[in-house]
Protein backbone atom coordinates (compact mmCIF):
# COMPACT_ATOMS: atom_id res chain seq x y z
CA UNK A 1 0.00 0.00 0.00
CA UNK A 2 1.56 3.22 -0.99
CA UNK A 3 0.57 6.86 0.59
CA UNK A 4 2.09 9.24 -0.61
CA UNK A 5 1.71 13.41 0.50
CA UNK A 6 4.71 15.49 -1.78
CA UNK A 7 4.97 17.92 -3.43
CA UNK A 8 6.14 17.14 -6.23
CA UNK A 9 3.53 16.10 -9.40
CA UNK A 10 3.75 13.02 -10.40
CA UNK A 11 2.37 11.12 -13.51
CA UNK A 12 -1.14 9.71 -13.36
CA UNK A 13 -0.73 7.01 -15.91
CA UNK A 14 2.89 4.85 -14.83
CA UNK A 15 1.20 4.98 -11.23
CA UNK A 16 -1.95 3.68 -12.77
CA UNK A 17 0.62 0.99 -14.75
CA UNK A 18 2.72 0.43 -11.26
CA UNK A 19 -0.43 -0.28 -8.85
CA UNK A 20 -2.13 -2.33 -11.53
CA UNK A 21 0.88 -4.24 -11.78
CA UNK A 22 1.51 -4.46 -8.25
CA UNK A 23 -1.95 -5.89 -7.34
CA UNK A 24 -1.76 -9.53 -9.71
CA UNK A 25 -4.51 -11.11 -8.86
CA UNK A 26 -7.13 -8.17 -9.07
CA UNK A 27 -9.65 -8.35 -12.02
CA UNK A 28 -10.84 -4.49 -10.80
CA UNK A 29 -8.71 -1.35 -11.16
CA UNK A 30 -10.53 2.08 -10.48
CA UNK A 31 -8.40 5.33 -9.76
CA UNK A 32 -9.72 8.82 -9.51
CA UNK A 33 -7.52 11.64 -10.39
CA UNK A 34 -7.58 14.95 -9.65
CA UNK A 35 -6.60 17.82 -11.55
CA UNK A 36 -5.86 21.56 -10.95
CA UNK A 37 -9.19 22.98 -12.72
CA UNK A 38 -9.84 26.90 -13.54
CA UNK A 39 -13.26 27.67 -12.82
CA UNK A 40 -13.12 31.53 -13.32
CA UNK A 41 -10.38 31.73 -16.00
CA UNK A 42 -8.27 34.37 -13.75
CA UNK A 43 -6.47 31.39 -11.61
CA UNK A 44 -2.94 31.68 -12.08
CA UNK A 45 -1.70 29.03 -9.20
CA UNK A 46 -3.75 27.01 -6.66
CA UNK A 47 -1.64 26.46 -3.28
CA UNK A 48 -2.44 23.01 -1.23
CA UNK A 49 -1.62 23.82 2.36
CA UNK A 50 -1.36 20.88 4.43
CA UNK A 51 -0.99 19.79 8.14
CA UNK A 52 2.23 17.73 8.12
CA UNK A 53 2.35 14.90 11.06
CA UNK A 54 -1.82 15.04 10.81
CA UNK A 55 -1.84 14.71 7.01
CA UNK A 56 -0.43 10.99 6.78
CA UNK A 57 -2.17 10.19 9.84
CA UNK A 58 -5.72 10.75 8.77
CA UNK A 59 -4.64 9.55 5.42
CA UNK A 60 -3.41 6.29 6.93
CA UNK A 61 -6.75 5.70 8.71
CA UNK A 62 -8.67 6.40 5.84
CA UNK A 63 -6.91 3.88 3.73
CA UNK A 64 -7.19 1.40 6.77
CA UNK A 65 -11.32 1.94 6.65
CA UNK A 66 -11.55 1.78 2.73
CA UNK A 67 -9.60 -1.85 3.69
CA UNK A 68 -11.37 -3.09 6.61
CA UNK A 69 -14.59 -2.33 4.65
CA UNK A 70 -14.31 -3.68 1.25
CA UNK A 71 -12.65 -6.37 -0.24
CA UNK A 72 -9.46 -4.92 -1.45
CA UNK A 73 -5.81 -6.44 -3.07
CA UNK A 74 -4.37 -2.70 -2.74
CA UNK A 75 -4.86 0.98 -1.81
CA UNK A 76 -2.86 3.97 -3.76
CA UNK A 77 -3.46 7.75 -2.23
CA UNK A 78 -1.33 10.33 -3.85
CA UNK A 79 -1.43 13.86 -2.52
CA UNK A 80 0.47 16.80 -3.41
CA UNK A 81 0.58 20.34 -1.35
CA UNK A 82 2.53 23.22 -2.10
CA UNK A 83 2.13 25.70 -5.09
CA UNK A 84 -0.06 23.75 -8.26
CA UNK A 85 -0.22 24.72 -11.89
CA UNK A 86 -3.48 24.73 -13.81
CA UNK A 87 -3.61 21.67 -15.94
CA UNK A 88 -1.49 19.85 -12.94
CA UNK A 89 -2.73 16.92 -11.19
CA UNK A 90 -3.67 17.44 -7.14
CA UNK A 91 -4.28 13.99 -6.27
CA UNK A 92 -5.14 10.14 -7.24
CA UNK A 93 -6.40 7.53 -5.64
CA UNK A 94 -6.61 3.79 -6.95
CA UNK A 95 -8.62 0.58 -5.51
CA UNK A 96 -7.44 -2.75 -7.02
CA UNK A 97 -9.94 -5.72 -6.01
CA UNK A 98 -11.49 -9.12 -7.51
CA UNK A 99 -14.67 -7.20 -8.27
CA UNK A 100 -15.59 -3.99 -9.39
CA UNK A 101 -18.57 -3.14 -6.74
CA UNK A 102 -15.85 -3.41 -3.81
CA UNK A 103 -13.02 -1.31 -6.41
CA UNK A 104 -15.96 1.50 -7.15
CA UNK A 105 -17.14 2.22 -3.85
CA UNK A 106 -13.72 1.80 -2.40
CA UNK A 107 -12.51 4.79 -4.62
CA UNK A 108 -15.91 6.89 -4.18
CA UNK A 109 -15.35 6.59 -0.17
CA UNK A 110 -11.79 7.39 -0.07
CA UNK A 111 -12.05 10.28 -2.40
CA UNK A 112 -15.03 11.51 -0.27
CA UNK A 113 -13.15 11.23 3.15
CA UNK A 114 -10.14 13.05 1.68
CA UNK A 115 -12.27 15.61 0.83
CA UNK A 116 -13.16 16.34 4.01
CA UNK A 117 -11.17 14.18 6.72
CA UNK A 118 -7.54 15.00 5.28
CA UNK A 119 -6.23 18.48 6.64
CA UNK A 120 -5.45 20.48 3.48
CA UNK A 121 -6.56 23.64 2.69
CA UNK A 122 -6.91 25.17 -0.87
CA UNK A 123 -5.96 28.74 -1.70
CA UNK A 124 -6.80 29.94 -5.45
CA UNK A 125 -4.22 32.61 -7.17
CA UNK A 126 -5.57 35.18 -9.06
CA UNK A 127 -5.07 38.37 -11.26
CA UNK A 128 -7.19 39.88 -8.26
CA UNK A 129 -5.19 38.27 -5.66
CA UNK A 130 -5.94 35.22 -3.13
CA UNK A 131 -8.94 33.38 -2.05
CA UNK A 132 -9.55 30.63 -0.01
CA UNK A 133 -12.06 27.65 -1.02
CA UNK A 134 -14.61 27.41 0.85
CA UNK A 135 -15.80 23.64 2.02
CA UNK A 136 -18.85 22.66 0.43
CA UNK A 137 -22.13 21.11 2.46
CA UNK A 138 -22.29 19.04 0.09
CA UNK A 139 -19.34 17.67 0.39
CA UNK A 140 -19.44 17.11 4.59
CA UNK A 141 -23.01 15.74 3.79
CA UNK A 142 -21.69 13.18 1.34
CA UNK A 143 -20.23 11.35 4.36
CA UNK A 144 -23.22 10.37 5.53
CA UNK A 145 -23.67 8.10 2.60
CA UNK A 146 -21.43 5.36 3.50
CA UNK B 1 -0.73 23.56 31.49
CA UNK B 2 1.32 24.10 28.77
CA UNK B 3 0.53 23.42 24.86
CA UNK B 4 1.70 24.18 21.39
CA UNK B 5 -1.08 25.94 19.47
CA UNK B 6 -1.41 25.24 15.48
CA UNK B 7 -3.31 27.15 13.05
CA UNK B 8 -3.84 26.60 9.38
CA UNK B 9 -5.03 28.64 6.64
CA UNK B 10 -7.14 31.55 6.94
CA UNK B 11 -7.33 31.17 10.95
CA UNK B 12 -3.49 31.29 10.85
CA UNK B 13 -3.55 34.30 8.42
CA UNK B 14 -5.95 36.15 11.20
CA UNK B 15 -3.89 35.19 14.48
CA UNK B 16 -0.31 35.80 12.11
CA UNK B 17 1.28 32.70 13.43
CA UNK B 18 1.45 29.42 12.28
CA UNK B 19 2.14 27.64 16.04
CA UNK B 20 2.85 29.64 19.54
CA UNK B 21 3.28 27.86 22.85
CA UNK B 22 0.59 29.16 25.56
CA UNK B 23 0.22 28.09 29.15
CA UNK B 24 -3.56 27.89 29.87
CA UNK B 25 -5.99 25.91 32.45
CA UNK B 26 -8.40 25.55 29.71
CA UNK B 27 -10.53 21.91 29.79
CA UNK B 28 -11.32 22.16 26.46
CA UNK B 29 -10.57 23.47 23.00
CA UNK B 30 -13.35 26.03 23.97
CA UNK B 31 -12.41 26.89 27.23
CA UNK B 32 -9.16 27.72 25.22
CA UNK B 33 -11.30 29.88 22.34
CA UNK B 34 -12.63 31.75 25.56
CA UNK B 35 -9.19 32.74 27.30
CA UNK B 36 -7.32 33.20 24.14
CA UNK B 37 -10.08 35.61 22.44
CA UNK B 38 -10.24 37.79 25.91
CA UNK B 39 -6.37 38.00 25.59
CA UNK B 40 -6.33 39.67 22.00
CA UNK B 41 -8.76 40.21 19.13
CA UNK B 42 -6.93 38.69 16.63
CA UNK B 43 -8.25 35.36 18.18
CA UNK B 44 -11.54 37.03 18.46
CA UNK B 45 -11.16 37.50 14.25
CA UNK B 46 -10.23 34.00 14.19
CA UNK B 47 -12.70 32.28 16.37
CA UNK B 48 -16.05 34.29 15.79
CA UNK B 49 -18.00 32.17 14.33
CA UNK B 50 -16.79 28.49 15.72
CA UNK B 51 -19.55 27.06 13.36
CA UNK B 52 -16.30 27.56 10.55
CA UNK B 53 -13.85 26.38 12.64
CA UNK B 54 -12.66 22.66 13.34
CA UNK B 55 -10.06 21.46 15.50
CA UNK B 56 -7.36 18.51 16.46
CA UNK B 57 -6.43 17.28 19.36
CA UNK B 58 -2.76 15.74 19.22
CA UNK B 59 -3.43 15.60 15.67
CA UNK B 60 -7.00 13.68 15.57
CA UNK B 61 -9.85 15.62 14.70
CA UNK B 62 -12.32 16.30 17.84
CA UNK B 63 -15.03 18.00 19.25
CA UNK B 64 -14.47 21.84 20.83
CA UNK B 65 -15.96 20.21 24.43
CA UNK B 66 -13.51 16.93 23.94
CA UNK B 67 -11.12 16.86 27.22
CA UNK B 68 -7.70 18.62 26.57
CA UNK B 69 -6.16 16.25 28.43
CA UNK B 70 -2.54 16.03 28.45
CA UNK B 71 -2.83 17.30 24.94
CA UNK B 72 0.77 18.73 23.37
CA UNK B 73 -0.72 20.15 20.75
CA UNK B 74 -4.51 21.41 19.84
CA UNK B 75 -5.11 22.74 15.78
CA UNK B 76 -7.27 24.85 14.74
CA UNK B 77 -8.16 25.34 10.94
CA UNK B 78 -11.55 25.72 8.72
CA UNK B 79 -13.47 22.97 7.32
CA UNK B 80 -10.68 20.87 4.97
CA UNK B 81 -10.80 21.57 1.52
CA UNK B 82 -8.42 17.99 0.50
CA UNK B 83 -8.80 15.85 -2.70
CA UNK C 1 -14.97 10.55 -27.68
CA UNK C 2 -12.74 7.20 -28.60
CA UNK C 3 -14.57 4.00 -28.61
CA UNK C 4 -12.34 1.08 -29.32
CA UNK C 5 -13.45 -2.46 -30.22
CA UNK C 6 -10.03 -4.59 -30.81
CA UNK C 7 -7.81 -7.64 -30.65
CA UNK C 8 -4.56 -5.70 -29.65
CA UNK C 9 -3.21 -5.15 -25.13
CA UNK C 10 -3.33 -1.60 -24.94
CA UNK C 11 -1.19 0.41 -22.21
CA UNK C 12 -3.47 1.58 -19.80
CA UNK C 13 -1.65 4.00 -18.27
CA UNK C 14 -1.02 5.98 -21.31
CA UNK C 15 -4.32 5.72 -22.40
CA UNK C 16 -5.38 7.28 -18.59
CA UNK C 17 -2.84 10.32 -19.75
CA UNK C 18 -3.64 10.72 -22.84
CA UNK C 19 -7.02 11.00 -21.98
CA UNK C 20 -6.75 13.02 -19.25
CA UNK C 21 -4.86 15.47 -21.40
CA UNK C 22 -7.37 15.98 -23.83
CA UNK C 23 -10.16 16.91 -21.44
CA UNK C 24 -8.57 20.26 -20.71
CA UNK C 25 -10.85 21.91 -18.13
CA UNK C 26 -12.15 18.72 -16.38
CA UNK C 27 -11.13 18.58 -13.27
CA UNK C 28 -11.76 14.50 -12.10
CA UNK C 29 -11.01 11.68 -14.16
CA UNK C 30 -12.30 8.42 -13.31
CA UNK C 31 -11.00 5.11 -14.80
CA UNK C 32 -11.99 1.22 -14.89
CA UNK C 33 -9.58 -1.84 -16.31
CA UNK C 34 -10.39 -4.64 -16.58
CA UNK C 35 -7.87 -7.75 -15.70
CA UNK C 36 -7.79 -11.08 -17.01
CA UNK C 37 -8.22 -12.89 -13.47
CA UNK C 38 -7.08 -16.41 -13.06
CA UNK C 39 -10.00 -17.80 -10.35
CA UNK C 40 -9.39 -21.09 -10.77
CA UNK C 41 -5.32 -21.35 -10.51
CA UNK C 42 -5.68 -23.73 -13.96
CA UNK C 43 -6.84 -20.69 -16.96
CA UNK C 44 -4.21 -20.70 -19.41
CA UNK C 45 -5.92 -18.22 -21.69
CA UNK C 46 -9.54 -16.27 -21.74
CA UNK C 47 -11.17 -16.26 -25.12
CA UNK C 48 -13.50 -13.23 -26.19
CA UNK C 49 -16.25 -13.50 -28.85
CA UNK C 50 -18.25 -10.76 -29.72
CA UNK C 51 -20.86 -9.58 -32.58
CA UNK C 52 -18.90 -7.41 -35.50
CA UNK C 53 -21.46 -4.35 -36.05
CA UNK C 54 -23.50 -4.57 -33.46
CA UNK C 55 -20.60 -4.38 -30.35
CA UNK C 56 -20.05 -1.22 -31.78
CA UNK C 57 -23.28 0.15 -31.99
CA UNK C 58 -24.04 -1.57 -28.65
CA UNK C 59 -21.14 0.75 -27.12
CA UNK C 60 -22.17 3.58 -28.77
CA UNK C 61 -25.60 3.94 -27.17
CA UNK C 62 -23.70 3.16 -23.89
CA UNK C 63 -21.62 5.75 -24.07
CA UNK C 64 -24.35 8.23 -25.57
CA UNK C 65 -27.01 7.44 -22.93
CA UNK C 66 -23.71 8.19 -20.06
CA UNK C 67 -23.15 11.75 -21.80
CA UNK C 68 -26.69 12.51 -21.91
CA UNK C 69 -27.09 11.75 -18.00
CA UNK C 70 -24.44 13.06 -16.63
CA UNK C 71 -22.31 16.02 -17.06
CA UNK C 72 -19.28 14.75 -18.99
CA UNK C 73 -16.37 16.15 -20.98
CA UNK C 74 -15.19 13.13 -22.57
CA UNK C 75 -15.27 9.22 -22.15
CA UNK C 76 -13.07 6.78 -23.35
CA UNK C 77 -14.31 3.05 -23.71
CA UNK C 78 -11.66 0.41 -24.96
CA UNK C 79 -12.85 -3.54 -25.47
CA UNK C 80 -10.62 -6.05 -26.66
CA UNK C 81 -11.54 -9.65 -27.71
CA UNK C 82 -9.60 -12.69 -29.20
CA UNK C 83 -7.58 -14.47 -26.71
CA UNK C 84 -6.27 -13.18 -23.40
CA UNK C 85 -3.60 -14.19 -20.76
CA UNK C 86 -3.76 -14.21 -17.52
CA UNK C 87 -2.86 -10.67 -15.98
CA UNK C 88 -3.86 -8.96 -19.58
CA UNK C 89 -6.02 -5.74 -19.99
CA UNK C 90 -9.66 -6.93 -21.06
CA UNK C 91 -11.01 -3.10 -20.98
CA UNK C 92 -10.85 -0.08 -19.72
CA UNK C 93 -13.39 3.26 -19.43
CA UNK C 94 -12.76 6.58 -18.57
CA UNK C 95 -14.37 9.57 -17.62
CA UNK C 96 -13.69 12.91 -17.31
CA UNK C 97 -15.99 15.33 -15.82
CA UNK C 98 -16.01 18.75 -13.98
CA UNK C 99 -17.24 17.30 -10.50
CA UNK C 100 -15.83 13.92 -9.12
CA UNK C 101 -20.03 12.60 -8.25
CA UNK C 102 -20.72 12.46 -12.28
CA UNK C 103 -17.12 10.93 -13.41
CA UNK C 104 -17.87 8.26 -10.58
CA UNK C 105 -21.95 7.37 -11.39
CA UNK C 106 -20.95 7.72 -15.40
CA UNK C 107 -17.93 5.12 -15.16
CA UNK C 108 -19.96 2.66 -12.98
CA UNK C 109 -23.08 3.01 -15.50
CA UNK C 110 -20.76 2.28 -18.13
CA UNK C 111 -19.13 -0.79 -16.52
CA UNK C 112 -22.59 -2.10 -15.36
CA UNK C 113 -24.29 -1.76 -19.21
CA UNK C 114 -20.88 -2.99 -20.80
CA UNK C 115 -21.27 -6.01 -18.29
CA UNK C 116 -24.59 -7.12 -19.46
CA UNK C 117 -25.43 -5.01 -22.93
CA UNK C 118 -22.34 -5.20 -24.89
CA UNK C 119 -22.22 -8.51 -27.28
CA UNK C 120 -19.22 -10.32 -25.67
CA UNK C 121 -19.02 -13.54 -24.09
CA UNK C 122 -16.35 -15.11 -22.43
CA UNK C 123 -14.55 -18.57 -22.81
CA UNK C 124 -12.51 -19.91 -19.99
CA UNK C 125 -9.36 -22.47 -21.46
CA UNK C 126 -7.71 -24.38 -18.97
CA UNK C 127 -5.73 -27.26 -18.25
CA UNK C 128 -9.26 -29.61 -18.53
CA UNK C 129 -11.08 -28.05 -21.24
CA UNK C 130 -13.44 -25.08 -21.90
CA UNK C 131 -16.23 -23.45 -20.71
CA UNK C 132 -18.74 -20.48 -20.93
CA UNK C 133 -18.78 -18.10 -18.39
CA UNK C 134 -22.06 -17.98 -17.45
CA UNK C 135 -23.69 -14.61 -16.97
CA UNK C 136 -24.00 -13.31 -13.13
CA UNK C 137 -28.06 -12.86 -12.05
CA UNK C 138 -26.14 -9.84 -9.58
CA UNK C 139 -25.10 -8.31 -13.01
CA UNK C 140 -28.16 -7.73 -14.64
CA UNK C 141 -29.84 -6.94 -11.00
CA UNK C 142 -26.93 -4.01 -11.33
CA UNK C 143 -28.90 -2.37 -14.33
CA UNK C 144 -31.63 -1.44 -11.85
CA UNK C 145 -29.51 0.99 -9.88
CA UNK C 146 -29.78 3.54 -13.19
CA UNK D 1 -39.31 -13.97 -45.91
CA UNK D 2 -35.54 -14.24 -46.45
CA UNK D 3 -33.41 -13.79 -43.15
CA UNK D 4 -29.57 -14.28 -42.23
CA UNK D 5 -29.74 -16.22 -38.67
CA UNK D 6 -26.13 -15.44 -36.96
CA UNK D 7 -25.64 -17.04 -33.70
CA UNK D 8 -23.15 -16.55 -30.78
CA UNK D 9 -20.63 -18.66 -28.20
CA UNK D 10 -22.78 -21.74 -26.95
CA UNK D 11 -25.62 -21.65 -29.34
CA UNK D 12 -23.11 -21.18 -32.49
CA UNK D 13 -21.51 -24.45 -30.82
CA UNK D 14 -24.54 -26.28 -30.43
CA UNK D 15 -25.94 -25.25 -34.15
CA UNK D 16 -22.62 -25.93 -35.33
CA UNK D 17 -22.62 -23.29 -37.70
CA UNK D 18 -21.92 -19.45 -37.18
CA UNK D 19 -24.19 -17.78 -39.94
CA UNK D 20 -27.41 -19.14 -42.11
CA UNK D 21 -29.93 -17.98 -44.23
CA UNK D 22 -33.34 -19.26 -43.93
CA UNK D 23 -36.05 -18.55 -45.55
CA UNK D 24 -39.26 -18.88 -42.92
CA UNK D 25 -42.85 -17.41 -42.49
CA UNK D 26 -42.20 -16.50 -39.02
CA UNK D 27 -43.46 -13.17 -37.83
CA UNK D 28 -41.17 -13.14 -34.07
CA UNK D 29 -38.25 -14.79 -32.85
CA UNK D 30 -40.42 -16.96 -31.27
CA UNK D 31 -42.07 -18.31 -34.00
CA UNK D 32 -38.53 -18.54 -35.77
CA UNK D 33 -37.05 -20.91 -32.52
CA UNK D 34 -40.21 -22.98 -32.85
CA UNK D 35 -40.35 -23.08 -36.44
CA UNK D 36 -36.53 -24.21 -36.52
CA UNK D 37 -36.39 -26.69 -33.64
CA UNK D 38 -39.27 -28.66 -35.73
CA UNK D 39 -36.80 -28.82 -38.06
CA UNK D 40 -33.64 -30.33 -36.55
CA UNK D 41 -33.00 -31.66 -33.06
CA UNK D 42 -29.38 -29.12 -33.20
CA UNK D 43 -31.86 -26.19 -32.48
CA UNK D 44 -33.77 -27.40 -30.06
CA UNK D 45 -30.24 -28.13 -28.73
CA UNK D 46 -29.72 -24.66 -28.38
CA UNK D 47 -32.97 -23.13 -27.83
CA UNK D 48 -34.25 -25.32 -25.22
CA UNK D 49 -34.02 -23.06 -22.55
CA UNK D 50 -35.50 -19.82 -24.18
CA UNK D 51 -34.49 -17.94 -20.58
CA UNK D 52 -30.91 -18.30 -21.01
CA UNK D 53 -31.36 -17.05 -24.47
CA UNK D 54 -30.94 -12.98 -26.12
CA UNK D 55 -32.32 -12.36 -29.48
CA UNK D 56 -31.03 -9.56 -31.80
CA UNK D 57 -33.32 -8.14 -34.78
CA UNK D 58 -31.19 -6.13 -37.19
CA UNK D 59 -28.32 -5.50 -34.49
CA UNK D 60 -30.61 -3.94 -31.19
CA UNK D 61 -31.35 -6.20 -28.64
CA UNK D 62 -34.71 -7.38 -28.56
CA UNK D 63 -37.67 -9.50 -27.20
CA UNK D 64 -38.82 -13.15 -28.41
CA UNK D 65 -42.52 -11.31 -29.68
CA UNK D 66 -41.14 -8.23 -31.30
CA UNK D 67 -42.24 -8.18 -34.84
CA UNK D 68 -39.89 -9.43 -36.82
CA UNK D 69 -40.93 -6.91 -40.10
CA UNK D 70 -38.20 -6.67 -42.50
CA UNK D 71 -35.62 -8.16 -40.15
CA UNK D 72 -32.43 -8.50 -42.64
CA UNK D 73 -30.14 -10.13 -39.47
CA UNK D 74 -31.71 -12.15 -36.24
CA UNK D 75 -28.79 -13.18 -33.59
CA UNK D 76 -29.59 -15.61 -30.82
CA UNK D 77 -26.90 -15.57 -28.11
CA UNK D 78 -26.40 -16.32 -24.43
CA UNK D 79 -26.54 -13.49 -22.06
CA UNK D 80 -23.75 -10.81 -22.49
CA UNK D 81 -20.76 -11.56 -20.57
CA UNK D 82 -18.92 -8.42 -21.38
CA UNK D 83 -16.40 -5.68 -19.05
Amino acid sequence: MRLSVQPDPFDMGAELNRFTNDASGAGAIVSFGGIVRDDTGTMTALELEHYPGMTEKAIGQIAQQARDRWQLHDVLIIHRYGRLQVGAPIMMVATAARHRKDAFEAADFLMDYLKSRAPFWKKEHGAEGTSWVDAKDSDEAALNRW
Amino acid sequence: MTVDLVYFAWVRERIGVARETVTTTARTPADLIAELSARDPRYGAAFGDVSALRVAIDQELSDFDTPLENAKEVAFFPPMTGG
